[in-house]
């Protein structure tokens, strides 16, 4: 792996006394890509902002490149970010707002106007010196924030939910320059969305975040196949999330119904908690399977059909399939043991599944 | 279709109403007598005369002196006044509003008669205590302005430009500036206001000689308005409606809190 | 206004003398000044009020050091008692000779060995009417009180001069220190208030000629001013008798350079120099060389040269005291507030 | 911004403000509360209470209070009808309406009266139409008249600024839930822009609470209003304790007014532009 | 099918010369799901608009319950919408922003507090009656929104990209909600997205909408697995659009190699566009198929891989498969006849493929 670059050390952030971050470890190397993910207010943003210098931590420290640079303002820091909000200057033209940096450190004047075209041609906006930000779309806006702080070569380039106001398509095609940016300029990215197709697509690295307690560090498939807790399972993508005891090694029993898997560790007659990906549950229409249910619903997903099973077992399997099985047939039920996930029931409040009522509460900010 | 007429209408009145008394002085600048009460035939005397007037010269010199200094004055420290409060502690922030109000509550004679006993133990009556009395009844109205801007402002792009190497003199300058400039201006052109039109504080806190337009036109209501004085008025009504033509075309480049209602549909 | 004989000679160079001169706004031809510095090279700060109580707040602030102060004769009896004036020999004035010895007279009411204060200008208290509109001649105060004339009067919004009016229909004098008299008088004001139109200082006059009142009690010098716009008014002292006033010219106790404020004085007394100062204001002058100097008709109007007989019918005003102010005050804001 | 060194940038300001008003309020708060020898006293803040006094009061409040709410009216449909019309550049009308003011207070006065008085313009104009004239001047009508020319813009300004940010969404959306134009009126545009309304109070009501040249001018001098008398205190009178006393009470007075009445004034003074 | 409750007759509306909806018909159905789809600025909120009665049509003519309502004003009309922006009123309580609508029609006391009540059980914010709107998040904010209309019960309920604002999982949650709504209340719903997932998820109809015209209605099967024209099959999800000439019926050849499908009557030898959407392609790592490829780039998406295939045929295909194909490696590529899907090519600027750049150049607003 190539080497460290940005290390956190034991952060911790509080405002007005409720603890945002809460000692945060993170390592960072050189030219990687890490992901920031999370739901609402659960403090992305923040650590963001530390690294960016916009933030003082409570207590720990942020090493970069070997040096201590806690307290070190923004304007000294080799890194530049992007906004969440773009933060376009807004009485500048494009050409203006993308020369704001290379300006202050006294670049020549043609160099700045090669390396404004130059930037705008990565963003794919050639032409658009002149215009003023308030005429571009939020699409063309946002490239305009990524050109105007790639244009200063920073060592690391912070992004803060970038695409979080476009629309799908633009969405994707914004994904894949980004991608296409990190592998041109070599610079190492770090990513925050609460997006998490879009983490799971960009990252070399995610970090799953939960009430400023990091819950998991891994590759995406890391994350999604081993979850490490019943947060990461359920907001990584969807899932059967459900009540198990662990019978013994390879052998746990979901609902009276005693089903083979692969982890082991987890003692015996223990209560689990037991994961199965929908896209993993195989139904077959001739009623073959560990046991037999109903389909209650079926909606339509364009890749898939998204299906609700009523089991046996009193469990409702949510069900991901290319196959349409209509409501009201009768299925057989069956999961591959490598696709049966087991984890420990969570031992912490932030490692609980997201509950969307709760988070909901949880954003609200003072007005 | 009823409706619209009905709306030109009201608002023709509105003007009416406050063009009429204008209209008056305007036509009183023509009036050949001396008296305002009697019509003694048009003239275009008085405008020659103004100009060498030098009582009345001197006192228009003045008066723009004054206002636009301490507009200016009042606009700088109102500037870093507002942005100190805005950045102060919700109780911190009351208090500091609270003494902000009162200039503009208490009775002026009552203002003017405080300053004078204060200022006479300390600095000569002149211009310079005029001007002092004047920076001091602006600052509200300066800070009030732009106060609401400043809440406005988008502190990100601020960040943005630490973020992009600027120091935060330049950044303030740069970028914040820019954002409440409309506020720091029409702060300004308040003050300028507040500052020509007053007559009692300027009375006590001015010194021997020193004379603004407004205690000219005081002392004159006793023997009857110079006609000079409706010459002036009418000239300097023509400039400033010049002026305010010309201001006005850049002005909505400036991105003044009247367009918010437009820039609701803008960003999906 | 027009300027003297010597308007035309070479400036003399301004010395570094300075005199700073407090007046009524109005009071004085600004071009006076100007020639004032020029022939002695005393350069003047000159400052003005609108009323006498403004200009004593002003001065008694002390923030600027007055030379010369012109005001009324009541205020000016006020700031000489007050020990704010200093003596001054007139006789060492050139031009002191040109004012008449009646204003000296009239001024010992305030300034009993003449020491003090320089009669400036002067007048009578009464009324201005359209004679178009009135029944026959004038000649009392009656004519503001029995009704007739409901809603065409306009007093003078200043507690000495209406209270003045009432105290003279009475027959009492408008110096007086007695509490009947002064409440008998004022009950009479108040009886008047839903007759009178307005109580107005300084645009009474334009209101009779603009012809939105009938009469208004007004100072003589207006009254000629009125008659030059509207030939159809007239003035009257009424026979009960009015008030004289004098405004007069005194040196403060901090004037350190008397002798240019001697030199001020004396310019001011000069005939071209008091001439083109009445001519500024039209007010009566107590400086015979300029009556003499003046046109027939302006010589015997009545407002510009008020007549022996009128001026015996009149009183000085001259200040009351303590109590005596409190009650005008009190009776006044009662009257106004009714 | 760093907030804690941004706060020092308005020391100036409250050098400023411990200088020039605290320090004459304390001035003035001494003429208050002593008499002419120096002795302590409450009679001059209570001297409002005085049956002349108060009625002087009570006049000068029903007539700014008349003059605010003429403002208010007379205001509200001005910044209705503009916010609906299509005209581009609402900051010419905006600047259109304050013009006036850059003319002296004082000729303007002097031309109302010369508008309203018994033979004045009005008068002869109704005279020549073959009407009856008018009593116009030197009644309560003729002050509040002219507190209403002066202050008005004072008040459109704000309101003008308040109902124009309104989010068309929002109206939208009263209408949508069967508001009709009257209804979005009274619950949704006045609600929404009290805040507007609310500092314009501060620049109408406050003024003509201690307003006097107003009063003398096209009141003649019959009708007293606690300026009036503040200021005859201070410049006839020469009572300088009573009329400390006056307008410190005045002022308390109006501190409670706007403490009950304008609790979000701050947050809506937005200012000519 | 249901009785017509709405009909959209040749409607047109331009903007200052522009024109945005250009001879617009449909049908809309009682209890039906109706969605709008297309990209920013494709005229949907100008079409909800005009039926919303805040914008008149230059011509045409609006059929609601069989009588003309074209120009009645909105407070007169039996729906009710949710604003894009919420469009809550900040200077009442919740419940008084429910109550609005009720209040206006005089409703009883009693039955207003119940009827809050209720729908703020509907949306799941019992309790949240004396909050004030601004100290409630995004998410609430909506759904108290959604309440207010809905308490009103309107025969059809307008919803402007309601879900617009809130994070993936909070979106998740009120999809289900709002389905869930539609069904209790029995109310037709008129949504606008741009999310085509959503669309498809939640609709019976399906409205593409590009450049002011509409390009297909159908169900959400219809428009996925047949697009009528390249706009839509590139619109809606991901896919893989090649150039192809129709030999004869059911038989396309593509780059050359000959492919047999299910279309017919396009004629021999016309050029058409050829649509296999990614999931349908099926790679063999034994290199049987009907072309061979190589894996030039895998990104982990969670449910499946993306893959980027290198075709001998010179064509390259994205592949979605829940196998994993190393980078490199050497697959057979194939497609079933039914997964082919034959189009004609574009005969207007509006059926052509959705380009990135331009859809966001469109979105440009004059300022
Ligand atoms: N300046 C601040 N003052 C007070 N609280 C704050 C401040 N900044 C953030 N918070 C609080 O800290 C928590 C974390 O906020 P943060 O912005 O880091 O979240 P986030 O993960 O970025 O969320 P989102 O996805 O909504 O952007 C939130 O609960 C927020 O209310
Ligand atoms: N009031 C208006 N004045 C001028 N142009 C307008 C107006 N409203 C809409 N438009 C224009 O009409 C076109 C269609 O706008 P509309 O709001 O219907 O798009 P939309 O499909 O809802 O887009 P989005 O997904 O961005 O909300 C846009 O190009 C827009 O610029
Ligand atoms: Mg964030
Ligand atoms: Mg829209």
């Amino acid at each position: 792996m190539a080497k460290e670059l940005i290390r956190f050390e034991n952060i911790t952030k509080s405002f007005e006394g409720t603890t945002v971050l809460k000692s945060l470890n993170l390592s960072i190397h050189e030219n990687e890509f890490v992901t920031l993910l999370g739901p609402s207010g659960c403090g992305k943003t923040t650590t963001l902002r530390i690294l960016g210098g916009f933030e003082a931590p409570d207590s720990g420290r942020v090493i970069f490149d070997g040096e201590d640079i806690t307290s070190l303002p923004p304007n000294k820091r080799q890194l530049n970010t992007v906004f969440q909000k773009y933060a376009l200057f807004t009485h500048m033209s494009v050409a203006d707002n993308i020369a704001f940096g290379l300006k202050i450190r006294g670049t020549d004047k043609d160099v700045i106007r090669e390396k404004i075209a130059y930037s705008l041609k990565l963003v794919g906006l050639e032409g658009y010196e002149n215009r003023s930000p308030s005429s571009l779309s939020g699409g063309q806006q946002q490239r305009i924030a990524i050109a105007r702080a790639i244009v200063n070569e920073p060592k690391v380039l912070l992004l803060d939910e970038p695409l979080g106001a476009l629309d799908l398509k633009l969405r994707q095609g914004m994904q894949y320059e980004l991608i296409r940016l990190k592998e041109e300029l070599g610079i190492t990215f770090v990513y925050v969305t609460h997006d998490q197709e879009e983490a799971l697509t960009m990252s070399d690295t995610v970090v799953v975040m939960n009430q400023g307690i990091i819950q998991q560090i891994g590759t995406p498939e890391d994350i999604y196949n081993e979850p490490q807790n019943a947060f990461v399972a359920d907001f990584i993508g969807e899932s059967n999330l459900l009540d198990g005891i662990m019978v013994h090694d390879c052998l746990v029993s979901i609902g009276g119904l005693e089903m083979p898997c692969v982890d082991t560790g987890f003692g015996e007659n223990n209560p689990v908690d037991v994961v199965i990906r929908p896209e993993d549950v195989e139904l077959d229409a001739g009623g073959k399977g560990q046991t037999h249910g109903t389909v209650t619903s079926i909606v339509f997903k364009g890749v898939h059909w998204e299906i609700r099973v009523e089991s046996e077992i009193g469990i409702t399997f949510l069900v991901q399939t290319t196959e349409h099985f209509p409501v009201g047939s009768n299925v057989g039920i069956s999961v591959d043991p490598y696709n049966i996930q087991i984890m420990n029931k969570p031992s912490r409040e932030d490692e609980q599944v997201f509950d969307q009522n709760e988070s909901a509460h949880g954003e609200n900010y003072e007005s | 279709m009823m409706a619209k007429v009905l709306q030109k209408t009201y608002l023709i009145l509105i003007m009416l109403f406050l063009y009429a008394p204008i209209a008056i002085l305007i036509v009183l600048s023509f009036n050949a007598s001396r008296s305002r009460v009697v019509w003694g035939g048009f003239t275009l005397e008085w405008y020659t005369s103004l100009v060498n007037n030098s009582t009345i010269m001197n006192a228009l010199w003045t008066t723009f002196g004054l206002a636009l200094l301490s507009a200016f004055i009042s606009s700088v420290i109102g500037l870093f006044g507002a942005i100190g409060i805005y950045s102060m502690k919700k109780r911190d922030y009351k208090i500091m509003l609270f003494w902000t109000n009162i200039p503009m509550i208490n009775a002026d004679i009552v203002t003017g008669i405080a300053l004078l006993l204060w200022f006479v133990r300390f600095l000569p009556l002149g211009f310079s205590s005029v001007l002092l009395a004047h920076v001091t009844f602006n600052l509200p109205y300066v800070i009030l302005c732009i106060l609401p801007k400043l809440r406005d402002m988008d502190i990100y792009q601020y960040e943005a430009a630490l973020d992009l190497g600027a120091g935060e003199a330049y950044a303030f300058m740069r970028i914040l500036m820019p954002q409440i400039l409309p506020g720091v201006l029409s702060g300004f052109l308040m003050a300028v206001t507040m500052s020509m039109d007053d007559f009692v504080i300027t009375y006590f806190t001015k010194g021997a000689g020193v004379n603004t337009l407004s205690t000219l036109i005081y002392g004159e209501i006793r023997k009857g308005i110079k006609p000079e004085m409706y010459a002036l008025s009418t000239v300097l009504f023509f400039i400033v409606l010049v002026l305010l033509i010309l201001v006005n075309l850049p002005y909505d480049r400036l991105h003044l809190n009247l367009s918010s209602k437009k820039s609701d549909r803008e960003t999906t | 206004g027009q300027t003297g004989a010597n308007s035309s000679s070479g400036a003399v160079p301004l010395t570094g003398e300075t005199l700073t001169v407090f007046n009524y706004s109005e009071y004085l031809d600004p071009d006076m000044l100007e020639q004032f510095t020029r022939e002695s090279g005393i350069e003047v700060k000159y400052e003005e009020a609108t009323t006498a109580e403004e200009l004593y707040t002003k001065y008694k602030a002390g923030g600027i050091s007055y030379d010369l102060v012109c005001t009324s004769d009541y205020m000016v009896k006020r700031l000489i008692d007050e020990g704010e004036a200093q003596k001054i020999d007139f006789n060492s004035l050139g031009n002191i000779s040109n004012i008449g010895s009646r204003y000296w007279e009239i001024n010992k009411a305030i300034d009993p060995d003449n020491s003090y204060a320089l009669p400036y200008f002067w007048g009578t208290l009464g009324i201005l009417y359209d004679t178009t509109k009135v029944n026959g001649e004038i000649d009392s105060w009656d004519v503001l009180f029995n009704g007739e004339y409901s809603g065409e009067i306009i007093m003078q919004d200043s507690m000495r001069d209406t209270f003045m009016v009432a105290l003279k229909y009475l027959g009492y004098s408008l110096n007086t220190t007695d509490e009947a008299q002064i409440r008998e008088a004022a009950d009479l004001l108040m009886k008047q208030k839903p007759d009178v139109e307005a109580y107005l200082v300084d645009e009474a006059r334009d209101e009779v000629v603009a012809g939105n009142a009938t009469m208004a009690v007004v100072y003589s010098g207006e009254a000629y001013l009125g008659h030059l716009y509207n030939p159809d008014l007239a003035y009257v002292v009424p026979k009960e008798g009015s008030n004289v006033w004098v405004d007069s010219w005194i040196v403060t106790k901090n004037c350190r350079n008397t002798d240019a404020a001697r030199k001020f004085l004396d310019f001011l007394c000069r005939q071209d120099v008091a001439t083109a100062n009445f001519e500024f204001i039209y007010y009566s002058t107590p400086n015979e060389a300029v009556i003499k100097s003046m046109d027939a008709e302006l010589k015997e109007d009545p407002a510009i040269v008020p007549t022996e007989e009128s001026v015996d019918l009149c009183e000085v005003c001259t200040q009351v005291e303590g109590d005596t102010t409190e009650l005008y005050n009190e009776l006044w804001k009662e009257l106004k507030a009714q | 911004m760093n907030r804690s060194k941004s706060r020092l940038l308005s020391i100036p300001y409250i050098i400023w403000v411990i200088g020039f008003t605290i320090i004459p309020i304390i001035f003035i708060l001494s003429k208050a509360i002593t008499d002419s020898d120096g002795a302590l006293t409450l009679a001059n803040l209570l001297a409002i209470f005085d049956p002349i006094h108060r009625k002087a009061l009570i006049m000068s409040l029903s007539l700014a209070f008349i003059s605010t709410v003429l403002c208010i009216l007379l205001a509200f449909p001005v910044a209705i009808i503009l916010r609906g019309s299509h005209i581009r550049k609402k900051s010419i009308i905006l600047f259109i309406l304050i013009l006036p003011m850059w003319m002296n207070f004082i000729l303007r006065i002097l031309a109302m009266q010369m508008l309203i008085s018994n033979n004045g313009i009005i008068n002869n104009l109704l005279t020549g139409l073959g009407l009856a004239p008018m009593k116009l001047i030197n009644t309560p009508g003729a002050i509040v008249l002219g507190m209403v020319y002066d202050y008005l813009p004072y008040m459109l300004l704000p309101v003008l600024n308040s109902v124009l940010s309104i989010p068309e969404d929002v109206i939208e959306a009263a209408k949508d839930l069967g508001s009709d134009k009257l209804h979005v009126l009274t619950r949704i545009i006045i609600p929404l822009s009290l805040g507007g309304v609310g500092s314009g109070i501060t620049m109408v009501f406050v003024p003509s609470m201690t307003e006097f040249v107003i009063a003398n001018i096209l009141g003649g001098g019959k009708i007293q209003l606690l300026g009036n008398i503040i200021e005859q205190e201070f410049t006839v009178s020469m009572n300088w304790n009573l009329g400390s006393g006056l307008s410190v009470a005045l002022m308390i007075f109006v501190l409670i007014t706007s403490f009950l009445f304008g609790r979000n004034r701050e947050e809506a003074s937005t200012g000519i532009l």
